[in-house]
């Protein structure tokens, strides 16, 4: 892709920015879905990965022109601020609860909430027992958070518990350290696929209702932000939903990884918690 | 351990193999570097020279500033220069943001400060007597300089080694600025941030020996320079 | 050509430069003298237009130069040479063609002036040393060579030859003074060196206490000092206090510890007065009493002999008066002269200097 | 630009206001980084004298390569110690992955290099006359370190300066050594990285400005030292 | 006490110094002359034990201290003065008192020592100036205390007063005598002041090609040359051609450009010899033949006065003969001396110096 390279440094006009997650990022599928793209419409795609905050931040400044998150809440304030608009959702897959084999809090077999519960009973009487948080404002933070809350505490308490570590790192950098500390994390699937060969952890909690993640697309509001690529945005929500990208989704991953990093969005709408016409409707 | 081996071994495979990624990253970098270098150095030399040979009001506090901007961490250059060229910033207009221009703006801003500094302090330890015969000479102003950065040069070069260096290993600006787009902001830094985060530690210190190699090859350069 | 109007120059509160006040004229040689720390080499700096007066103003052809610009073309016409040789990191050929080069000189043209700047200062084949390995005696003369090559109208030279041997210092003074007749050059030097002094210079100025206590042709000021400092200073060692008792023969007869002593002077009888007379211009003898046509004749005994090399340092203590004489080692070994040895000491009229008593009025 | 003045103003607010975070992350960070300074002076003074004052074959060489480390991205410095003290490493029976005595053992590592190149070119710059001096007074050699440290204290204090604004600013080390743990290993460019990929900008600003708020105390008072 | 065994010092395949051998005595006064760029500085600075030789030993107390450690305590023994001033960025009193610190002196003591060396040196009252902002005197003259200071028992000084007025100069010389003679300081010290090393010296070498062209006491090597080169350095302009063609009165007869020269030469009749005359030891007359007991006089012309200040040089030529008289500014005016004058030269016969014809030989 050496002739991507602008020697002008300037954008090319033709170009889509991306502003994405890193977990999106680093299964390398958007390398592969901007080639597509450029091949079925000429148009050069780009992306920026960056934490979810940052995303919507570079996006509030109008230099970005499509938004993909996995944040429900910052998602919806994001588009109640006015600045995104025509979301989709495009895939999903479950994070995952991740530590040390012993598993000295017994979390294995239990379903999301009871899991994090137990860590916090096992950790208040086992000083072994830790749990390391991203502590980033990430769409996997968000979700602890709401695991926590979910199990019927208050996050303020859990947060200044002494077992309760606050990484304020990225997912690798969290996984990385909760090996080290032999503590428990949740971590997204695609970076756990990444991560685990260096890591001595295991996946205990997996595939729970409660640990679903779901990613989704939506463009800036050219209203807001008149300079953006509207244009090009839209085809590529449209390119995200449509029959093709979906397909790849359902085996992207497998030669690596054993399983789909994603479970396609397309048909699966209930178990996501969103409407049909969210996952399918093309926008115009 | 082990991953350092490997990291060796990774790297020479990598460069051996000509690896097409790894080229382009390289020579995106070795292009931005150069350039921020070659402008800071433009604006530095001159900046510093100015500071060192003229008396004003406030000079002791203004070479103070210049060395605390040292500090100036360059996630902060980052996200100013990014509130610069974003698109609702005041240079908005140039497009810049995520280019490797933008990237060239941010570092030649990060490295302004120390090679300044460096530049005042090479230019200071200049012998006055030196100053004296250059101005006794009747120098015009352009062979002042001229003189004195060639009595200095070991120190400017020095201070241009600084400058290089910080511009090719920083990461906060470049990640910034650049966004650590492939094939078009990627530089080796950011690649290497990004292969660490996805915890492939042996291609990052691949990078990371590539990246040091170039400043080998460069401070050799310029040591050879030096010595004729 | 020059006019220095009441330069005063202070470092910290520290005042250096108490009010100079002289007028050089185009195309002379005028040395500055003093003793170390009174100020030479910050005067030669603010006529070389590197250090701005405190107050005061130097005209250059009437106009004021005291505050020149860093690019002002006058700039040019001065060259300064510094007390300590300077030399820059670089080869001795770089050294020397850098104030051509400022000037635009085509690369073959200043080729040839410095090759011919190096022979004159026997350096040929220098070229390509690194101007700093040099000796000292080297280093100063490349400095010189740097300056002189530019062929500045002013040359402004602090101590020019005082890392220097003898023949390499004679060759600098006939440098010095072949631009001085033949381009006109006019030379502004200090130096430590009175015979360098009275060697090269037209004019000499004495400063001490921060400014020109005495200045004139050489002659003058090496004669007739205007003070004890300065007649000790010049190495006239005899100075005595006396009183001119009476008039004879056109002569001032002074009366000083009890001798009577002729000399030429025209103030009136009863003047309190200093006189100084220089060793050397005291003639001794031993043995039998010689004739002599001078005025002054003392019979007196050895007290010390300072054996000074060549030329060594004789006490002779004639009634109450204890005199310097400068004689020759042939002359201490012929005359055999040691402490105790009784000898005649005569000097002339003229060799008496009379100064006035108090240091204030005259200088 | 908004973020700007809210930062600046956030900044503000957070000092008076005494926010415990902000007073432990700054905690943190002095201790840190001082504790990394006086080491990696202590470390590299000498070796840079060792370097200047003995004839060796290679010096020059090495001085290069002691150059090209200035260019040592933080991140692989991050990494190697990363691996040096991880439980699998060499060290790791020390613990000190993820606490600030492993910070301190990283940035320690990252001053050295340009902290003792530049003691070097300051060493080097003295007059030769001056080493003639001090050897032929008969210095012992602890006195001849001394007195040439002291003439050239300028450049060494600036020496200093640098290796404190570089580990002051740096945020490669402290992640991958640290992991910006709240209340632990949580310093200023950490907490600046998480607050911008947060989006926080304001905040982060306002940390950074807190940064250089005290780069800026600590300079003076190093300028306040050398002028005496 | 100092053997200078065959010390050859090369830099960057120059050499440099070709071959130093001599011996240097417990407490005598020993100093280097000889033209610039010679190696004077060279081989002072291995002896102060700064620069090792190529070649050759450098026994100190029969002891070899050419490969000395940095941190051997024979060092403190020896102290040296740089040619050019060296000025530590601190205050005058940090920059004398550093040996003393070095030496681990109590504060008191080096207070008391230091304040005294000031007043000593001149400089009472600078202690708390900035070393680096002095003039080149006052530099020189703390260099010097701050190697004095020490009481080092060899004392190294490298062209000690070349900034220095001749008042200072005197107060050096002193110290340096007094240093000598109180404390039994050997000193060894390079000079371009011929007269200096004249006044201070036991003995002198002149340093010619890197080596000792030849050394002895003062008295032999400034009445004694050992070959032109010498002579024409130590001011002895007269050197002149000549063949022994008879002994006459014990003394030889000298053919020099067809005029007979007496003098005391040993040599046989037929040998080829240089001769020299110092201008000084030539007397000039006027007028009628005077009478003289000098062995030799001639008859002349005034071809040219150079004017030199006091001293004036005069080229008198008699017959094919051209010779340089020495005469003080007096006597010109007495004389009326200028080109086309009559005069009389007389000298004697023991003012002639003899020196073998070919350099080589002697020297
Ligand atoms: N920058 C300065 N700050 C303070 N004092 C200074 C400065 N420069 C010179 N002086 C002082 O001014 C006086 C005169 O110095 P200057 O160099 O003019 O003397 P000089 O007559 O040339 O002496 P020397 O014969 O020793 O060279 C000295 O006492 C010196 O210490
Ligand atoms: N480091 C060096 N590298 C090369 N040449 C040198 C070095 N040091 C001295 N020389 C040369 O050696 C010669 C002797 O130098 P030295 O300083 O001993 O002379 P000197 O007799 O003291 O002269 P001066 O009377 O001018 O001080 C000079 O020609 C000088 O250029
Ligand atoms: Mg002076
Ligand atoms: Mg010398």
């Amino acid at each position: 892709s050496a002739e991507k390279v602008d020697t002008l440094g300037e954008h090319s006009e033709d170009r889509l920015l991306i502003a994405t997650t890193t977990s999106l990022d680093a299964t390398k599928l958007l390398d592969l879905l901007e080639e597509k793209f450029k091949e079925d419409t000429g148009v050069n795609v780009e992306h920026v990965a960056v934490g979810t905050g940052m995303a919507l931040e570079i996006a509030r400044n109008c230099d970005a022109d499509v938004v993909m998150v996995h944040d429900r809440v910052a998602e919806d304030k994001f588009i109640d601020e006015g600045f995104g608009v025509d979301r989709r959702v495009i895939g999903y897959n479950y994070f995952l609860l991740v530590g040390p084999e012993n598993d000295p809090a017994k979390v294995s077999g239990l379903n999301g909430t009871a899991a994090f519960m137990a860590i916090e009973d096992a950790a208040e009487s086992d000083p072994s027992v830790v749990f390391v948080s991203r502590g980033d404002a990430s769409g996997t933070h968000s979700r602890e958070k709401l695991l926590w809350k979910w199990g019927g505490y208050d996050y303020a308490d859990i947060n200044v518990s002494p077992w309760y570590r606050e990484a304020g790192a990225g997912m690798g950098q969290t996984l990385t350290m909760t090996d080290e500390l032999q503590g428990y994390t949740l971590s997204d699937s695609a970076s756990w696929g990444t991560y685990e060969s260096n890591l001595s952890l295991v996946p205990l909690v997996e595939n729970d209702e409660k640990f679903l993640n779901v990613y989704a697309v939506m463009r800036v509001n050219d209203e807001t932000c008149p300079d953006v690529n509207t244009d090009a945005a839209k085809k590529w929500i449209n390119f995200m939903i449509s029959d093709e990208v979906q397909d790849i989704l359902s085996t992207y991953g497998v030669e690596k990884n054993g399983v789909p990093y994603f479970s396609p969005g397309r048909g699966s709408a209930d178990v996501m918690g969103v409407t049909d016409e969210e996952t399918k409707d093309p926008v115009v | 351990m082990n991953d350092l081996l490997t990291g060796v071994q990774t790297a020479f495979e990598l460069i051996l193999a000509a690896d097409p990624e790894v080229i382009t990253i390289t020579l995106t970098t070795l292009r931005i570097t150069f350039s921020s270098v070659l402008i800071g150095t433009l604006i530095s030399i001159p900046l510093g020279a100015a500071i060192t040979f003229r008396e004003f009001r406030g000079k002791k506090t203004l070479i103070s500033i210049i060395q605390t901007l040292y500090a100036l961490p360059t996630v902060i250059v980052g996200l100013l220069c990014y509130m610069v060229l974003s698109r609702s910033g005041p240079l908005g207009d140039l497009k810049w943001l995520f280019t490797p221009n933008g990237m060239i703006f941010g570092q030649t801003i990060l490295i302004i400060p120390i090679m300044a500094g460096l530049t005042i302090a090479a230019l200071q330890a200049i012998d006055p007597i030196i100053t004296d015969t250059i101005r006794s000479l009747g120098a015009t102003r352009l062979q002042f300089l001229k003189s004195h950065l060639r009595e200095a040069r070991f120190a400017i070069m020095a201070a241009v080694i600084v400058g290089f260096s910080r511009a090719i290993s920083e990461v906060g600006t470049a990640i910034m600025i650049g966004g650590n787009i492939k094939g078009h902001t990627r530089v080796l830094t950011t690649a290497i941030s990004l292969q660490t985060s996805m915890g492939n530690f042996n291609l990052s210190l691949a990078l990371g020996i590539i990246l040091l190699a170039i400043a080998l090859i460069i401070n050799l350069i310029m040591g050879f320079v030096q010595n004729r | 050509m020059i006019d220095i109007q009441d330069i005063v120059k202070e470092f910290d509160g520290n005042i250096v430069l108490t009010g100079v006040t002289e007028t050089i004229q185009r195309g002379e040689i005028f040395a500055i003298i003093g003793p170390s720390g009174q100020g030479k080499t910050t005067l030669l700096r603010i006529l070389g237009l590197l250090l701005k007066p405190t107050s005061g103003r130097i005209l250059f052809e009437e106009k004021s130069i005291t505050h020149l610009s860093d690019s002002d073309p006058v700039r040019r016409r001065f060259g300064m040479v510094f007390q300590s040789p300077v030399a820059f990191k670089d080869s001795v050929y770089h050294n020397i063609a850098l104030g051509l080069r400022y000037r635009g000189f085509s690369k073959e043209a200043i080729r040839e002036k410095v090759l011919q700047k190096l022979d004159e200062i026997g350096l040929t084949g220098y070229e390509n040393r690194k101007a700093t390995t040099l000796s000292g005696g080297e280093k100063q003369r490349v400095s010189l060579a740097r300056v002189m090559v530019t062929g500045p109208d002013v040359l402004i030279l602090d101590e020019p030859t005082a890392n220097l041997d003898p023949v390499s210092t004679e060759v600098i003074e006939d440098l010095i003074r072949h631009y001085n007749k033949n381009l006109g050059t006019t030379v502004i030097l200090s130096t430590h060196d009175l015979m360098q002094g009275q060697r090269l210079a037209d004019r000499v100025a004495v400063m001490m206490n921060g400014r020109f206590i005495q200045s004139g042709p050489i002659f003058d000021v090496f004669t007739r000092p205007c003070s004890e400092d300065v007649a000790k200073f010049i190495g006239i060692s005899n100075v005595l206090s006396g009183k001119i008792i009476r008039k004879e023969e056109g002569m001032s007869v002074i009366l000083v510890d009890g001798t009577e002593i002729h000399a030429l002077a025209e103030d009136p009888v009863g003047t309190q007065v200093k006189i100084a007379i220089r060793p050397e211009e005291i003639t001794l003898h031993t043995g039998p009493d010689r004739l002599s046509s001078a005025r002054n004749i003392l019979f007196g005994i050895v007290e010390a002999v300072r054996p000074f090399g060549i030329i060594s340092l004789i006490s002779v203590k004639s009634g109450d008066l204890v005199l310097s004489v400068q004689v020759t080692w042939q002359s201490i070994k012929e005359l055999d002269l040691k402490p105790g040895v009784q000898v005649t000491l005569s000097f002339k009229a003229p060799s008496v200097h009379i100064m006035p008593d108090e240091n204030s009025h005259a200088c």
